[in-house]
């Protein structure tokens, strides 16, 4: 393994771990937990291969790069599918457990793969992986038209997204000759510039990036909840990675590249949070939360000198907090709706069903308002602390206005997250959900909300990937 | 050491929540502790410190855990402590998640006023905003939520912009070994950042304090609060803005506070006439008190903005005695409160003296020590303002003597509609309780000795006055040539 | 003259913009799906004719990789089409309006 | 000793319920070992420092300081705790304690009525009192003259809002508290300008030889002490333009009146601007603008005591116009002249309102002349009482009145302007008008009165009339005494110019009232006696110019701006981000060629980008 280098090591035991998933599926058909403890035990190699294999640089001669970036994607990734395995499935979902748990795993493989690309074939395989995979998780509840309506807007408007991507790799090779990111990235004719151009929009998509962030309310809105616990996270780490490897390497050459960035972040943050004020359904409340969070990010990548540190918080922060409040939002929809509330019945995630919960789950109650605390970026949670080490790089990389920004869309931010964190605080005429049976989610919103303090009290080995 | 005196609170309001809210009585015990704690290290002052690394931020700044106890901080955290301890023994009756919070808060202002270093300051800064939001979300009155939506907008928005300073100084390398402790370098700052950095300070300290025009959420805050609660926040909260002036503007930007005082100065001044007169017309007792807070705060901004040595001194002192007057304040009209079942219309009542003997006294006591009647413990302070402020303008100081004449107004107008006047019918009420006597008597005790003799307060900050005197004397007025030479302060 | 490297990605260009209006024009999910593949294809010809250019397999073996994935692509997407058919009972996208605001 | 003991008595008796008898008892007591242990002090070296008391000129010896610590520090500046004794403290030592123990002993009888909570709460309002004008005689520094000065004000407002469910009682309560309150910031503004230009607020750095070195070489500052120092004497002393709260106090029960309105509280500001002598002396503008509105007072307040009714009111004008004079007489230099007036007035004008207050407990609290009457037989301790005090008052030789009125007179003939001397002659022409047409129409003629009167006095409200009566008297000796003490001489020439004008306005309210019948009084009905009475129309100014317009801003803030301008700012910013929020969902609009649309554009802006670049 060591001759095909480390850092390929997770991708491999993802794909073969989610071969294996399906041959087990034979012997332990309908058999739930084993499944889903063998999905966990793949994913656990995973992220154990992924920090710990020796030869820990590059594999296939560059293709698969191996550094810290790579480590939190893949991380991160395996993070996501572990949450979607744990979280119990929505009721419908029927027998098809094991597809599920093999799509999880390969969409993951995707993500790291995608994260840890040095080349442009490896990028575009990746992405592709981990779309055609997650295509598929989307509308994996078939006999729901809203999982049909949002995997078909996924899967049209990401093969946009991909075509764009691979376009963009065309011209770029076309303008070069070189297939390798970081010599690519060197391109400076306008055709190479456009090529590259056109990788970031392919990639701005994935990311949610305003304006090419239409897809992401109404697929979170429609899939499963696990998968879009998932996605939200998996598919933001990788496509950031991928992103920051262009952006930096491209960038350090030239500035024409700083506006690029500075519009999708600065769009992405304001819209993002404006439109999650309008918002009444929790999913796609969180959505916008994700748009918004995606255009942060990025703009940590103005500071080519300090982006790292805090790129790797924020968004291990934004992984946890998200996770956790998703794993909130599943265990609601799951509950008998309370027909007292007037929004409840039109949609699952309709805001009005939180209320009651502090009463009747204060502990579930106080996970999802450690995390709401932690996206709207008060201390002591990681979420802070990622943007403090922003703030900090900006401040110090002479973009002062930029921070000055962020914090105000910060300030946007407060109204939709503590709309949350009191509905849940809220009394409710039939007493509260009732929540089904299940230790899944308390384990997931537990263990973020653990995650997200320890961001933020003790950083360290975030810090440095 | 230093550790327990903010962790003793914290553990106690995580103890109760754990415990499922019965163990409130933890709360008040472990305040208590730690109060003693303080007091014990009162003579060592200066001269404790804790600092372990805690990460490196961007850049390879140094972020650390870092306490130290200063003879200014010290004041604050035995009176933050103290109001913790009086205002849980108040609160149990609103059950164990009300005395969390409350201790909580608690905890988080001493760590505070104990950080030494900017970033562990913001944590605790923020900390104490998230239990006052769900004291105000949880157990506010009528109209919490639209409160605890301007308490928290106007809140974090001075909080963001606080973010963006710290995030600046940290960018920049300065650190905060604490005022009259140790040097402090702000050599890393550019000239042109001085200014942007120290107004995003002020922003955020502004805000905490409140000085007008940033004031929006303080009376409907303090007004939908219970009680306890509206006692801890309006006393100590309130100071978090004053202290990071003292602490963190002033040292480490001398240059930009002296381009900035008379912004601050004529903020202050505003603040101070505007809360006084709005004071003046107040219906309920509880904005009274908050526009009175505005008006005081606002005065003291003033004095802090002057950089005198007899204004800072006599800022310090008022400060405590604020935090004195007001909490025990908030607490006494919270017995009313509870007594007439709702909200205390000033205009609607009368005579309460005949019934609650015990009530007006104590509502005397604070309401004079509040509009600073010589003796009391607002009275040292206000002396030692006006001295400073008279040192930098003469103008400026009839208009705080007009302030001062409003407090006596407006305070009065409170003191006589509730306690003179014909009794109304059915008000006949129950005087105090030997419980909330007792409650109350460190208080009035404290107004009362800190009025005959204060100097142990100035005694205790002397070091932060004298080293902002060195800071700002040293550096001449020209902020832009300022801040590069200050290093060594 | 002989045909150059601009030609031809200029013609592939061409066949980008066709099929990106071809999304935006057509309603029918499998016309859309096929405007989709032409996109890629113009992709595909640009990086034939590059490696060509070049002299590099790089774009070559690209291709192959677009050309897999596209097959899978399209595998999941005539699945999705079907779907769509059977749980909405429509074949037009611009009734695909459940999810929005 | 001598401050702590009242202060004992005022905390024992709020802070314990205590019997009747033995809250009488500790009032009354602590009071008179409080003026035994001040003789002590004064006489023998007793107390906090020797002083030199009997010997002739020694009044004026230097004053003997005793450090306690320090009081406050901040920077250079540094407020000591310490006492300080001389001459002048020594006399108002005794006036305070010596005057407050008999009207302590007065109030036994007279607030026999009052619950038993509401008698020990009087007593330790008094006892408050007594313990704040102690400690404003006996400070060493000025904040801490401030300590007590506020802590008169404080009690005085106690005990004028003594009945405090009488609205009229909280109103004037509040009134002097207010006034009073501008006068402590006038002293406040004072000491901040002492600090900021002598770097000292102790009596030894400011009036000291290095203090009146720096004075005389910066005029204008002792110019704005003086002032400033002014403006506080003014609203303690019920002087021009900050006199308005001594005619309310009249709400207050009688003996409080005659204690604080009388005999103490008001001569504050007499102590401090004998005082502060030395500023005075190196400011003659200050000195000016001081003495000139003390005389204007003076001849005012006389001429509304002219067409005064009520009694009490009558009496608090009187007083108004007599701390005029010793207003005037300080400031002008004639401090022995001031500071003995000040004694002599406290034994007659307490002694008058004792005799009110025998009147007024007879004909259930009425206080209006016209209702009175033919008291004189009735109540004879009171008539003979209230005929000492005014002919001590009016100045008629040899009454103790006299010897001191004159002194001022005489030392303004020399020292000070002629224009406050003018003043004060007509003042002193009006006095004796004002006070025996009080004498009789009250005591003379017949009763006019509707309810029974009830002749009761119990031998606590007897004695101590009896023995200021005495003092009234026989007062004068002390005045001479003292003005010997200070080494000034008598001036025989003003003397025959007093006692002329003094017998003129006898003369003339016994021409006019002799029968007490109040048809002769018939002239003071018009339009021009009701526009006297109302302090020539100074309440309306007040509160047209500023207690009315401070209310209407207050209002304006709390309604125009707290109520509806922040709010419509915040509510306004609230709903535009909702607005764009919403708005924003309009793009969302789930037609999936829509977002393929903006895909497309955004790609093609980012392009257009990268070309233009």
């Amino acid at each position: 393994m060591s001759a095909l280098g480390g850092a390929a090591a997770p991708i491999v035991v993802l794909g073969a771990g989610g071969v294996l998933i399906l041959l087990l599926d034979l012997l332990w058909e309908g058999r739930q937990t084993l499944q889903r403890a063998a999905a966990l035990i793949v994913l656990a190699l995973a992220a154990v291969s992924a920090v710990a294999v020796p030869g820990f640089r590059s594999g296939f001669h560059g293709a698969v790069l191996g550094d810290a970036l790579t480590t939190v994607a893949d991380l991160l990734a395996v993070a996501a599918a572990a949450a979607a395995v744990v979280l119990p499935p929505p009721a419908r979902w029927g027998k098809r457990w094991s597809a599920y748990l093999a799509l999880l795993l390969w969409s993951a493989a995707g993500m790291a793969l995608a994260g840890g690309a040095g080349n442009l074939i490896v990028l575009f395989l990746g992405v592709e992986v981990l779309s055609l995979a997650l295509y598929a998780l989307v509308a994996f509840a078939v006999e729901d038209g809203r999982a049909a309506e949002a995997g078909f807007k996924y899967f049209l408007l990401g093969g946009l997204g991909s075509g764009l991507l691979l376009y963009g790799s065309a011209l770029v090779y076309a303008s070069g000759g070189t297939l390798s990111l970081h010599a690519a990235t060197a391109a400076s004719g306008p055709l190479g510039v456009m090529g590259l151009l056109l990788i970031v929009a392919g990639l701005a998509f994935k990311l949610a990036l305003v304006p090419f962030q239409l897809w992401t309310p109404d697929v979170y809105e429609g899939a499963g909840t696990p998968v879009t616990a998932f996605m939200s996270v998996g598919t933001k780490a990788a496509a950031f990675a991928a992103l920051a490897r262009v952006a930096t390497s491209a960038f350090g050459r030239g500035g024409a590249w700083t506006g690029t960035v500075l519009v999708l972040g600065v769009l992405s943050m304001f819209a993002g949070y404006l439109l999650a004020i309008a918002q009444p359904g929790i999913k796609r409340l969180l959505a916008f939360s994700g748009v918004a969070n995606a255009g942060t990010l990025v703009l940590a990548l103005l500071a080519p000198a300090a982006w790292r540190p805090a790129a790797f918080v924020y968004l291990v922060a934004y992984a946890a907090a998200s996770l956790g409040a998703f794993a909130v939002v599943s265990a609601v929809e799951g509950a008998v709706p309370d027909p007292a509330m007037p929004g409840s019945r039109l949609r699952p995630d309709h805001m009005d069903n939180l209320r009651g919960l502090a009463r009747r789950y204060p502990w579930l109650a106080a996970a999802f308002i450690v995390s709401l605390l932690s996206l709207a970026s008060v201390p002591p949670t990681g979420g802070f602390l990622g943007k403090f080490l922003v703030l900090q790089a900006l401040a110090g990389a002479d973009h002062p206005f930029v921070a000055v920004l962020i914090v105000a869309a910060t300030l946007v931010a407060l109204y939709p997250y503590f709309k949350l964190a009191l509905a849940c605080l809220q009394p409710a005429p039939g007493g509260g959900p009732v929540l089904r049976a299940s230790a899944g989610w308390a384990i997931v919103a537990g263990v973020a909300a653990v995650v997200t303090i320890a961001v933020g009290i003790l950083p360290g080995p975030v810090l440095h990937g | 050491m230093l550790t327990l005196l903010w962790a003793l609170p914290v553990a106690a309001a995580l103890a109760i929540a754990v415990s499922a809210r019965r163990g409130a009585w933890l709360g008040p015990l472990a305040s208590t502790a730690a109060l003693v704690l303080a007091l014990a290290l009162w003579s060592r002052a200066g001269s404790l410190s804790v600092a372990t690394p805690w990460f490196h931020g961007a850049y390879g700044s140094l972020i650390s855990y870092s306490l130290g106890l200063s003879g200014l901080s010290l004041l604050l955290v035995v009176l933050t402590l103290l109001l913790t301890a009086l205002c849980g023994v108040a609160g149990l009756r609103y059950g164990g998640a009300f005395v969390a919070w409350l201790t909580l808060l608690g905890g988080a202002a001493t760590g505070m006023f104990l950080a030494r270093d900017l970033v562990l300051f913001y944590v605790f800064w923020e900390l104490m905003l998230i239990p006052a939001y769900f004291l105000l979300v949880g157990f506010g009155g009528a109209g919490r939520r639209a409160a605890a939506w301007k308490f928290l907008l106007y809140n974090i928005g001075g909080s963001v912009a606080l973010l963006v300073g710290v995030a600046a100084l940290v960018a920049f390398g300065v650190t905060m070994p604490g005022v009259g402790v140790g040097p402090i370098s702000a050599a890393g700052v550019p000239a042109a950042a001085v200014v942007p950095v120290a107004v995003a300070l002020a922003i955020g300290f502004a805000v905490k304090t409140p000085i007008w025009p940033l004031h929006g959420w303080v009376a409907d805050t303090y007004a939908e609060l219970p009680a306890p609660a509206a006692a801890l926040v309006g006393a100590v909260q309130s100071k978090a803005g004053l202290y990071g002036m003292l602490a963190i503007l002033i040292p480490m930007l001398p240059g930009g506070m002296t381009r900035l005082a008379p912004w601050l100065i004529a903020a202050g001044i505003v603040s101070a006439l505007y809360g006084a007169l709005c004071a003046l017309g107040a219906r309920d007792a509880r904005r009274v008190l908050a526009y009175s807070s505005v008006s005081h705060l606002g005065l003291i901004t003033v004095a802090f903005a002057t950089l005198e040595p007899a204004a800072l001194t006599g800022g310090i002192v008022q400060m405590v005695a604020h935090a004195l007057f007001t909490a025990g304040l908030f607490l006494l009209v919270g017995m009313l409160e509870d007594r007439l079942a709702g909200p205390v219309d000033v205009r609607a009542l009368g005579g309460f003296a005949r019934w609650a003997p015990g009530f007006a006294g104590g509502l005397i006591l604070l309401g004079m020590a509040a509009l600073g009647l010589p003796g009391l413990a607002g009275f040292p302070g206000e002396l030692l303002m006006m001295v400073g402020i008279y040192r930098y303008s003469a103008w400026l100081a009839v208009l705080a003597g007009i302030a001062l004449v409003l407090a006596a107004a407006y305070m009065l107008r409170l003191i006589q509609l509730v306690l003179h006047g014909e009794p109304q019918s059915g008000a006949a009420t129950r005087d105090l309780g030997g419980g909330e006597k007792w409650l109350l008597a460190p208080l009035a005790l404290l107004v009362v000795l800190i009025g005959i003799w204060p100097h142990p307060i100035p005694q205790q900050s002397s070091g932060a006055v004298a080293a902002i005197e060195q800071l700002t004397g040293a550096q001449p007025a020209a902020a832009a040539a300022g801040s590069n030479q200050g290093g060594n302060g | 003259m002989p045909v150059g490297l601009p030609f031809y990605l200029a013609l592939s260009a061409v066949l980008f913009v066709i099929g990106g209006l071809g999304v935006l024009l057509r309603r029918d999910p499998l016309v859309m799906v096929m405007a989709i593949e032409l996109m890629w294809n113009a992709a595909n010809l640009a990086f034939v004719a590059a490696a060509r250019h070049y002299g590099d397999m790089g774009g070559q073996v690209f291709v192959f990789v677009v050309i897999t994935v596209a097959a899978a692509d399209v595998a999941i997407g005539l699945a999705l089409t079907v779907l769509l058919g059977r749980t909405r009972g429509t074949l037009d996208a611009d009734r695909l309006k459940w999810l929005r605001g | 000793m001598t401050l702590l003991l009242p202060l004992a008595g005022a905390l024992i008796l709020s802070l314990l319920r205590l019997p009747r008898r033995v809250q009488g008892l500790v009032g009354a007591g602590s009071i008179l070992l409080a003026f035994l242990s001040g003789l002590l002090m004064v006489s023998s070296g007793g107390g906090p420092g020797p002083y030199p008391f009997a010997a002739h000129g020694a009044l004026s010896q230097p004053g003997v300081e005793v450090q306690l610590g320090t009081w406050l520090a901040a920077g250079t500046l540094r407020i000591p705790l310490g006492l300080w004794v001389d001459g002048l403290t020594a006399v108002f030592v005794l006036v305070i304690t010596g005057v407050g123990f008999l009207i302590h002993v007065y109030s036994l009888g007279y607030m026999a009525g009052e619950s038993d909570a509401d008698y020990g709460r009087y007593f330790a309002s008094m006892n408050l009192f007594v313990a704040a004008m102690l400690l404003l005689v006996l400070a060493d520094s000025f904040p801490l003259l401030l300590v007590g000065w506020a802590g008169v004000g404080f009690t005085s407002y106690l005990l004028i809002g003594f009945w405090y469910t009488r609205p009229a009682a909280v109103v004037a309560a509040r009134k002097a508290f207010i006034l009073n309150t501008v006068g402590d910031v006038g002293l406040i503004l004072a000491i901040a300008l002492m600090a900021a230009r002598l770097g000292t607020v102790d009596f030894t750095g400011v009036l000291g030889p290095a203090g009146a070195a720096a004075l005389a070489a910066h005029p204008a500052v002792a110019t704005w002490i003086g002032l400033l120092l002014f403006v506080a004497a003014a609203a303690k002393s019920a002087q021009l333009p900050l006199q308005a709260w001594l005619s309310d106090a009249m709400e207050g029960p009688t003996p409080v009146s005659a204690l604080i309105h009388a005999a103490t509280m008001v001569t504050a500001g007499v102590y401090l601007i004998a005082r502060t002598q030395a500023v005075y002396a190196a400011s003659p503008a200050a000195a000016a603008w001081a003495g000139d509105l003390g005389a204007l007072t003076a001849f005012a307040a006389a001429t509304v005591g002219v067409f005064s009714y009520d009694i009490k009111r009558l009496l608090a004008y009187s007083t108004m116009s007599q701390v005029g004079y010793m207003i005037s007489g300080v400031a002008f230099g004639a401090v022995a002249a001031g500071v003995s007036h000040v004694v002599t007035h406290a034994f007659f004008k307490a002694l008058l309102f004792m005799a009110v207050g025998l009147v007024m407990h007879a004909v259930s609290d009425e206080r209006d002349m016209r209702r009175m009457g033919g008291l004189a037989r009735r109540l004879p301790l009171a008539r003979w009482g209230f005929l000492a005090g005014a002919l001590a008052l009016a100045g008629i030789p040899p009454f103790a009145g006299f010897w001191s009125k004159d002194a001022v007179m005489g030392g303004l003939l020399h020292g000070g302007d002629l224009f406050a001397y003018a003043l004060l002659a007509l003042a002193a022409l009006l006095t004796p008008f004002y006070i025996f047409r009080a004498y009789y129409l009250t005591f003379g003629g017949k009763y006019r009165g509707e309810g029974e009167v009830h002749p009761h006095a119990s031998r606590s409200l007897q004695w101590p009339t009896v023995v200021l009566a005495v003092l009234a008297v026989v007062g004068g000796i002390f005045a001479v005494l003292l003005q010997s003490g200070w080494g000034t001489a008598l001036d025989p020439g003003s003397m025959a110019i007093s006692t002329v004008l003094a017998l003129i306005g006898w003369g003339a309210a016994w021409s006019i009232y002799r029968g007490g019948d109040i048809r002769a009084d018939a002239w003071t009905a018009g339009a021009l006696g009701a526009a006297v009475r109302s302090e020539y129309g100074w309440e309306g100014l007040w509160q047209g110019a500023l207690v009315r317009p401070a209310h209407g801003v207050a209002a304006w803030l709390l309604g125009a701006w707290e109520g509806r301008a922040w709010p419509a700012a915040q509510s306004a910013t609230a709903a535009g981000a909702a607005a764009l929020g919403h708005g924003l969902s309009l793009w969302q609009s789930g037609l999936v060629r829509r977002y393929a649309l903006s895909m497309f554009c955004g790609a093609a802006l980012l392009l257009l980008w990268a070309l233009v670049r």
